[in-house]
């Protein structure tokens, strides 16, 4: 374990910078999201959450895939270069970094998305160990322990310093790199990890009951009719979605620049109401449908597809963020009593 | 409030009662003390209602799916929320007969965001005395004024009248009405030099996430597809691919509204990135008023909208009184 | 995906001197669509026509786009050409390179790389064009004037005498309006009444021509060629068939208390009564508010008299349904109320009176035989002023803001016929502005001051007031700059004319726009001054705009014209670039209705089923006959609902991204 | 035969003016018959009337890379439809001022209106304008940076 | 420079052939620009197509993998894309991915069964693909039935491979039908599932349904009636479909996607999944 103190904090952000490019938590005009670091920049350790989680840094709002240039009858097809900047992420949650597992889950499972592949091995997560966890919180519901946040390099927040440590062999060689770090000992983040637990036990969701809830639930949750009510005032926006750092849906456009085709993907909600729309017909016609799907998708398709993992990692983005205060810890809730009838 | 909530309570169970009514929308309470959700009552759920100083949800925009329903519904709108509701009946867009609306006095509502901005943060309870909010927290008790962490809308607040109501519920003990300027930040905007304002947009509308959730809580915003839903538009977008298009997005967005914004800043408390977008709207307000005549959407229900009207010596375009240049 | 020819023109070198023709074919040749591109000497001449016919036959051409003149000048040629070779006509488009680009260009590069961005747009737009037809609508062969004043009379005359139908549908009891109140008419001093009721009688026995007296227009729907409107024929109480208008009724009525509204409520007449002698139809109506037998269920004198049987107690309103081509406005006017004028003192003073009841005092006919004597005792009056501009020009809230028009000439007429007559009277005239253009009008108001010796102070009356039978007019000449204080036995008081007050609801029903001083207002002010915006509505008479005689004539006229021209069409051709909404997409808001000029768009409750999802909405519907293409709506429509065809959203856009490449 | 702004290193500016058919879209074509010079980078569109031209239009052209956009119409009181410029008037006014207060050069967006005997007027207007662009320079703030590639 | 290889990125294929089936259905031939197929692939194996700016979209590829010259692809006209598609004259390019999905198990499962084809309309172009494969590799399969229905006879997809060589292969009955009689037609008149029953088939044969989905309905109760298990009937679903291999969401049904896990289901495992299509 190494460690630096929080006044020369800056200096470790430089050497970081150094190495390749750093994202990090930044404020601006009052909101926090990951953003690359430059000297000056306003970092935001401290913010429990970033509005938009570090999934962008993987899998972005919008990407380009392919470009096609139109001459008469001929089309050219112009492959973007795979990403290729090497880059570390900092401050990333125990809930986000869990929640990266997830989205390899998705992407790294045949076929390969070659795009999200090329950024996950070549970036760095070093993740944050939380000091002040807030009553939206419910990562320990899925086994999450933030105070062992994982990524390649764990971090912790304690006494006036910065405590790192290696987890993954990519980590290591990037903490080799890292001249400002002093050795410490692992018992001094003893502490900080003592106070967080004790917090931990006065999240008022750490309780959250999910038994029943799991890959075998379609039956069972598919007809409730509790999903009429629960979904009656969603606004049918896509903020939980685009918050979650486990949402994965997307869609494929094209854009004509005058000169070329662009084809990009960008993040879609299934929460929208043209997701699944055709020229005939919608097979989720109304919000209920499609609010049941982001929620059976979440607790109930993914786990079925992927070992029982969920699909949710309980960081409470959408919780503390839907316009309507509707969420799936109340969804979990209301659904639990029904699914281990 | 708890005796407005009562007395909400008492009213709707007797409209339910006498058939008045057959269902009531209000808001219902949720997970903590502050995230209420709007949600339909009967007379079974009824006691499930929850009124206080965290049921910020405009809930006229629900009147439009609601009244196309059989039956007839009690609305609880707060004064603020009537002139959205109005406007929708200005558009044909809420069947009034079928809705009753019961004006709910309001102190104002609070904004989670603002406690947190505070320092307020692990929240567990919150009681309401008077203005004084007495805020239970993970990490102790804290203390605040309700006046100093209002919704941004509820500085400018239009006033404790309803601009359309069949009933209403006395307010056992009426505040004051805030004085703040409206247009002091876009005023304050329009001070600065283009490149500065550019800058602040730039910064602030950089933030977008295009969640769509500004648009789909506006009452205004009510169409059945939008046109950056629609690809037949030609501007359809599901994601901000460029910068253009973050303000591209907002500036129709507003444009689109001009005239009919009541200026309820729904917008605003939704955001998840906390964009102030009431500015935007303020802008086309503030210079509806100035060049056009003083105009409140939402005041009637039915005079023309100042987009859809003119007169013969309208000030020319690029001769609106603008920032410095 | 279309397969467009693209066709540059050289007209001559007046664009192939400054653009390259055949670099502009060859480099639009690969863009999307475009099956050929090819350039010739004049491409509007036959031979260039027939090279677009072949090419469209030989190559299966979809769609045309012609480099060449502005739009404006060939592309109704263009478009025909393309349609004898089998091609919808408005799959032709137009890239305008001479007066847009070679005739201002200098250099040859420029212009040829802005006339390939010209054609490039065209073929952009092209690409989105939907094959158009334009509709067709029965035309209904027949007119409605609403108004039988002179405008009217005139309208209807015009328009029967060309073989059509009209009927003209009039709320008072005869027809003829107010010029039948008047006594002379300026600048010519013939006799209002000798030259209006034979056009009366023309109307009344015109075999086109059908009258509905005591009759108003109710309810008016459809659109242009085809409105049906419902006119209520209001109980005379008097058969018409019958009535063979002898006249006894109206002497044997004993009800002797209500005004007379022919002459201004200067006398009365009875409950039973023909407005005047030369009313058309001849016939009597019942006045319900002063007959005995209405109030008391007693009387029935006239009942009892009619040698004919004619009078019917029971009588009730009739609705009459009919189909209309065209309906011509021709409401005409009233002077204002001048209540409001407290310094004239008109509502005190029956010696204060309106030039309208000055004309009635003044008139044979009048309630004092033509003898001018003062309502008040019934004396001479030997001095006479005369204020014009009462209430018009006047931006307070009494008064309308307009000029009135007619008031200067009718003063000049009025105070120069007293001077003829009473010789001995002293007359004045106070004016702001005496204002005369038209034909011999400055040489008549000339005459009354320079051979008549009326008194013309410029200058406003700032008080009248009576005192011991005597009225004390005080008043200001402007131009000496002092105060006047004339003792005057009658002022006559020149009020401002606005429209009648059947104008704004009939406006609406018509769907026609009016002004703020509920003029209806013209479809051009200057190109179309007869026709509303409204497509089959016309305009005719001060119901448009303050007029005298000659110019309601002429305008009458000019409606008529206006309208045979159009009942002469069997069908017509509607414009095919017009609106449609989409109702998948409309949200029912009325935006668009309120900013449509032609009230060309309705709403609907229609079932929609939108992607499996069945319900009934509110929806814009659009009248292809009414519209006119505008496209206010289709911007102010914030889903994008409303598109204009020919230019709709996609194909504006499909022209800026082009530009913008 | 396009233009490269990178390729000659000089600023041409890209005007694009949307033209009623009635009076503007005619006197640009009586500019054209009296031989009245205004520069080549303006391109108009032809529009039924002003009240057709949709903030999106404007908007789209400043993505694509338009440096100015211009909007004519008939005079007011003289428009063919009787009242479509001036409901243009009204959004243009709005939109206007909207850019504005979003930091967007004033110059770059204007409404003239032009009737169909003023081809002296449009020429000049024509010139006046692309000189306001070219002043200006670039418009950097309101493209789609997509659209550079 | 080596081009980049995502399975987003689509291929390119050149349109040699325009073959016009029916009023609204057209066949296209597309084949690599260097020749060949674009890529390969198994019957009932969906491609996306596209224009680039156009759109793009699943379809069903119609030609069979023992046929390595081309691909075919029967595009019914319904839309921006397919009516562009429609438009377009012989050495077009578009832009082709795939194959995605899962294939009839014509080498497992349905290895030595007695195969019943039934097809309406433009359902006919999946099953073509195994037809023609297992008419090529006929004796790896026993008796084949097929019955195919359309609106008319002008309807009917393919209707000369049908008649010239379908019915003349060894060990294939072909029964037509179409909905209304016609003139010029002397064949059956009915609905299909209803020929399907008057047909009677015998239940020791495997059955492969396409068509729309109110026909696919009718048809498995039919089936059903002639007392064949769902485990003995496969059939083939349409959904919106975005990314092809399961990864953007859309075309899920419960925990599968039609893209990834579909587009062939045995009905049986049809029937567990929840009700959303």
């Amino acid at each position: 374990m190494q460690k630096i103190a929080m006044d020369r904090i800056s200096e470790f952000y430089s050497a970081m910078a150094a190495e390749r490019a750093l994202y990090l938590p930044l404020k601006k005009r009052g909101a926090v999201n990951f953003g690359r670091w430059q000297e000056g920049a306003d970092v935001d350790i401290d913010a429990l959450h970033t509005v938009k989680s570090p999934k962008d840094l993987f899998f972005p709002q919008s990407e380009d895939i392919v470009a096609f240039k139109m001459k008469g009858k001929e089309i050219e097809i112009d492959a973007p270069d795979t990403p290729d900047e090497p880059f570390a992420v900092f401050g990333v949650r125990a809930c986000d970094a869990r929640a990266m597992e997830v989205l390899d889950r998705v992407f790294l499972s045949e076929p390969v998305d070659t795009y999200y592949r090329a950024r996950r091995e070549n970036g760095v997560v070093i993740t944050l160990a939380c000091t002040a966890p807030e009553e939206t919180c419910f990562c320990s519901v899925f086994g999450i322990d933030p105070a062992q946040p994982g990524g390649d390099v764990s971090t912790w927040l304690s006494g006036g310093f910065l405590y790192l440590k290696a987890v993954t062999e990519k980590g290591e060689a990037f903490l080799a790199g890292l001249t400002p770090l002093e050795e410490a000992n692992d018992a001094e983040i003893e502490p900080a990890v003592r106070a967080l637990e004790e917090t931990m036990e006065r999240l008022p969701l750490k309780d959250l009951d999910l038994t029943g809830i799991d890959g075998n639930a379609t039956e069972k949750l598919f007809g409730s009719e509790q999903w009429a009510e629960l979904s009656r005032a969603c606004l049918g926006c896509g903020t939980c979605t685009y918050i979650c750092p486990t949402c994965q849906c997307y869609d494929i456009r094209d854009f004509d620049t005058g000169k070329e085709i662009r084809r990009y993907r960008c993040w879609d909600s299934c929460m929208y109401s043209d997701f699944t729309r055709m020229a005939h017909g919608n097979p989720r016609k109304s919000q209920v449908e499609r609010f049941r799907q982001r929620f059976m998708h979440k607790l109930v398709y993914f786990p079925a597809n992927n070992d029982g993992m969920y699909s949710c990692v309980g960081c409470g983005r959408c919780v503390a963020k839907c316009p309507i205060s509707m969420n799936i810890v109340k969804v979990a809730k209301a659904l639990g009593a029904e699914a281990r009838k | 409030m708890q005796a407005v909530e009562k007395a909400i309570k008492e009213k709707a169970r007797a409209l339910l009662a006498d058939g008045t009514v057959d269902r009531v929308l209000g808001w219902e309470k949720g997970e903590y003390c502050y995230d209420n959700t709007p949600a339909v009552f009967t007379e079974e759920d009824i006691d499930r209602l929850v009124y206080n100083s965290f049921c910020g949800a405009n809930l006229s925009k629900y009147l439009i799916a609601e009244s196309k329903k059989e039956g007839r519904v009690l609305a609880l709108l707060k004064p603020c929320d009537t002139y959205s509701f109005n406007q929708l009946i200005k558009e044909h867009r809420i069947d009034r007969e079928k809705v009753y609306v019961l004006g709910v006095p309001c102190h104002g509502i609070a904004d989670v965001e603002k406690l947190n901005v505070k320092g307020i943060k692990g929240i567990e309870s919150i009681a309401e005395d008077g203005g004084r909010l007495t805020v239970q927290t993970m990490y102790g008790e804290k203390e605040c004024e309700l006046n100093d962490v209002l919704l941004e809308r509820c500085l400018s607040c239009k006033g404790p009248e309803y601009m359309a109501a069949d009933d209403t519920v006395e307010d056992p003990a009426p505040v004051e009405l805030r004085k703040h300027d409206r247009f002091g930040m876009v005023e304050k905007l329009m001070q600065m030099t283009p490149d500065e304002r550019f800058e602040f947009w730039r910064s602030e509308l950089s933030k977008c996430i295009r969640c769509n959730a500004c648009r789909n809580v506006c009452p205004a915003c009510s169409c059945l597809k939008c046109v950056f839903d629609n690809d037949a538009s030609g501007v359809s977008s599901k994601a901000n691919v460029d910068t253009f298009e973050e303000n591209m997005f907002h500036i129709i967005r507003a444009f689109h509204v001009a005239g009919r914004c009541t200026d309820c800043g729904e917008c605003s408390r939704v955001c998840p990135q906390g964009i102030p977008l009431h500015l935007l709207n303020r802008k086309f307000i503030k210079d509806i008023n100035e060049n056009y005549g003083e105009y409140q959407a939402g005041a009637d229900d039915s005079s023309p909208w100042p987009l859809v009207s003119y007169t013969q010596d309208d000030v020319e375009p690029g001769k609106m009184e603008g920032g410095k240049n | 995906m279309q397969r467009i020819g693209v066709f540059v023109c050289w007209c001559g070198s007046n664009i192939a001197a400054t653009v390259d023709v055949a670099a502009v074919a060859e480099a639009v040749k690969n863009e999307p669509g475009v099956v050929l591109a090819t350039d010739y000497q004049y491409m509007c001449s036959e031979v260039g026509q027939t090279k677009i016919q072949d090419a469209i036959k030989e190559h299966g051409l979809t769609g045309v786009v012609v480099c060449s003149c502005s739009p404006r000048m060939h592309e109704a040629t263009f478009r025909k050409t393309a349609a004898a070779a089998g091609l919808n006509p408005y799959m032709v488009e137009i890239a305008n390179i001479r007066e847009q680009c070679s005739w201002i260009h200098k250099d040859k590069a420029e212009g040829t790389e802005k006339a390939i961005i010209l054609a490039k747009a065209a073929i952009a737009k092209l690409n989105l064009n939907a094959p158009l037809t334009a509709g067709e609508s029965p035309v209904v062969k027949r007119a409605l004037v609403i108004g039988g004043g002179i405008a009217g009379i005139q309208t209807a005359l015009d328009i029967a005498d060309a073989g059509y139908e009209v009927d003209i549908v009039e709320k008072s009891p005869t027809i003829g309006g107010k010029m039948a109140q008047l006594d002379k008419t300026f600048p010519t001093l013939d006799c209002a009444a000798c030259i209006l009721t034979p056009k009366m009688v023309d109307a009344a026995q015109h075999e086109k021509i059908h009258l509905y007296t005591y009759s108003e227009v109710e309810k008016i729907s459809g659109f242009v060629g085809n409105f049906t409107v419902d006119i209520r024929k209001k109980a005379r109480n008097v058969k018409e068939d019958l009535c063979t208008g002898c006249g006894v009724c109206t002497e044997k009525c004993p009800s002797r208390k209500a005004k007379s509204e022919f002459n201004m409520g200067l006398n009365t007449r009875g409950a039973i009564y023909v407005p005047f002698a030369q009313a058309v139809p001849n016939i009597p109506v019942i006045d319900h508010e002063a007959c005995i037998h209405y109030k008391t269920g007693k009387c029935g004198l006239c009942e009892k008299s009619c040698p004919s049987h004619a009078i019917d107690f029971e009588q009730q309103d009739e609705i009459i349904t009919q189909q209309y081509g065209a309906i011509i406005a021709a409401t005409g006017f009233n002077p204002i109320s001048l209540e409001n004028f407290d310094e004239f003192g008109y509502a005190d003073n029956p010696d204060v009176v309106t030039s309208l009841e000055f004309e009635r005092l003044m008139n044979a006919a009048g309630p004092t035989k033509g003898v001018l004597l003062r309502p008040s005792d019934g004396k001479h009056p030997k001095t006479l002023v005369f204020v014009q501009c009462v209430g018009s020009r006047d931006t307070t809230d009494c008064g309308k803001p307009y000029c009135s028009k007619i008031c200067c000439m009718y003063t000049a007429k009025h105070a120069m016929l007293v001077r003829e007559k009473y010789p001995d009277t002293e007359v004045y005239v106070f004016y702001i502005d005496v204002r005369t253009p038209g034909k011999n009008f400055d040489e008549f108001q000339r005459r009354a001051v320079e051979q008549y010796g009326v008194n013309y102070v410029k200058g406003m009356v700032g008080k009248v007031a009576e005192e011991d039978g005597v009225l004390k007019v005080q008043a200001s000449d402007l131009i000496s700059g002092t105060q006047m204080h004339i003792d005057a036995d009658m002022v006559i008081l020149a009020a401002a004319i606005e429209p009648d007050k059947s104008a704004r609801p009939l406006a609406t029903m018509l769907t026609a726009s009016m002004d703020t001083n509920d003029f209806f207002t013209e479809a051009h002010p200057k190109l179309r001054p007869v026709e509303s915006p409204t497509a089959g509505v016309f305009l005719s008479g001060v119901c448009q705009g303050p007029k005298d005689i000659p110019e309601t004539v002429a305008q009458a006229g000019a409606a008529a014209s206006k309208v045979i021209g159009l009942l002469a069409k069997d069908k017509l051709t509607c414009n095919p670039c017009v609106a449609g909404s989409n109702e998948l997409l409309c949200n029912g808001c009325s935006a668009c209705q309120n900013v449509c000029p032609y009230g060309a768009i309705e709403y609907v409750e229609k079932e929609i089923n939108d992607h499996g999802v069945r319900e009934t909405r509110r929806v814009a519907q659009v009248n292809e006959a009414v519209c006119q293409g505008c496209g206010a709506c289709t911007v102010t429509c914030p889903s994008g609902a409303m598109d204009l065809k020919g230019f709709t959203n996609q194909q504006i856009m499909a022209e800026v991204d082009a530009i913008c490449r | 035969m396009q233009i490269e702004k990178q390729e000659t290193g000089e600023f041409k500016p890209l005007i694009v003016a949307f033209c009623c058919n009635w009076c503007s879209y005619a006197g640009a074509d009586l500019a054209g018959t009296s031989r009245l010079n205004y520069p080549a980078n303006v391109k108009i569109i032809r529009v039924p009337c002003s009240c057709r031209v949709n903030p999106l239009f404007i908007l789209r052209a400043f993505q694509r890379g338009a440096d100015g956009v211009i909007i004519n119409g008939c005079h007011p009181g003289d428009c063919h439809y009787s009242t479509g410029n001036y409901y243009a008037r009204r959004r243009m006014a709005l939109l206007f001022s909207m850019l504005e207060y979003l930091g967007i050069e004033k110059g770059r967006t204007r409404v003239e209106w032009v009737s169909a005997a003023e081809g002296q007027r449009f020429a000049q207007v024509m010139n006046e304008f692309v000189e306001t662009i070219y002043h200006l320079g670039e418009n950097k703030r309101l493209e789609d940076l997509r659209c550079k590639r | 420079m080596s081009m980049r290889q995502d399975t987003l990125i689509p291929k390119i294929g050149v349109i040699t052939d325009i073959r016009k089936d029916t009023p609204d259905v057209k066949t296209f031939r597309a084949v690599a620009p260097e020749g060949g197929v674009v890529f390969q692939h198994m019957p009932g194996q969906c491609a996306m197509l596209s224009i680039p700016g156009v759109g793009e979209a699943m379809f069903s590829i119609t030609s069979s993998p023992t046929n390595t010259e081309y691909m075919e692809f029967s595009i019914k006209k319904c839309g921006c894309l397919t009516d562009w598609l429609h438009q377009m004259d012989v050495g077009q390019q578009i832009t082709i991915r795939g194959p995605y999905g899962n294939a009839f198990p014509v080498e497992t499962e349905l290895k030595g069964k007695d195969l019943l084809f039934i097809a309406g309309g433009i359902g006919l172009a999946p099953l073509r693909s195994v037809i023609n494969y297992v008419r090529h590799y006929r004796e790896n399969y026993g008796k084949i039935d097929i019955v195919y229905g359309s609106r008319s006879k002008d309807d009917l997809v393919d209707f000369d491979e049908i008649r010239n060589e379908w019915a003349n292969t060894e060990g294939v009955n072909v029964y037509l039908t179409i909905d209304r009689e016609q003139e010029g037609w002397d064949g059956h008149v009915g609905f299909v599932p209803n020929y399907v029953k008057e047909l009677g088939f015998s239940t020791d044969k495997t059955a492969l349904v396409c068509g729309p989905p109110i026909m696919i309905k009718f048809v498995l109760g039919a089936l059903s009636e002639l007392g064949f298990d769902k485990k003995q009937v496969y059939t083939t679903m349409e959904l919106r479909m975005k990314c092809g291999v399961g990864k953007c969401g859309r075309c899920n049904i419960g925990s599968k996607y039609v893209c990834k896990d579909g587009p062939v289901f045995r009905c049986d495992e049809l029937e567990e999944l929840p009700d959303e299509y």
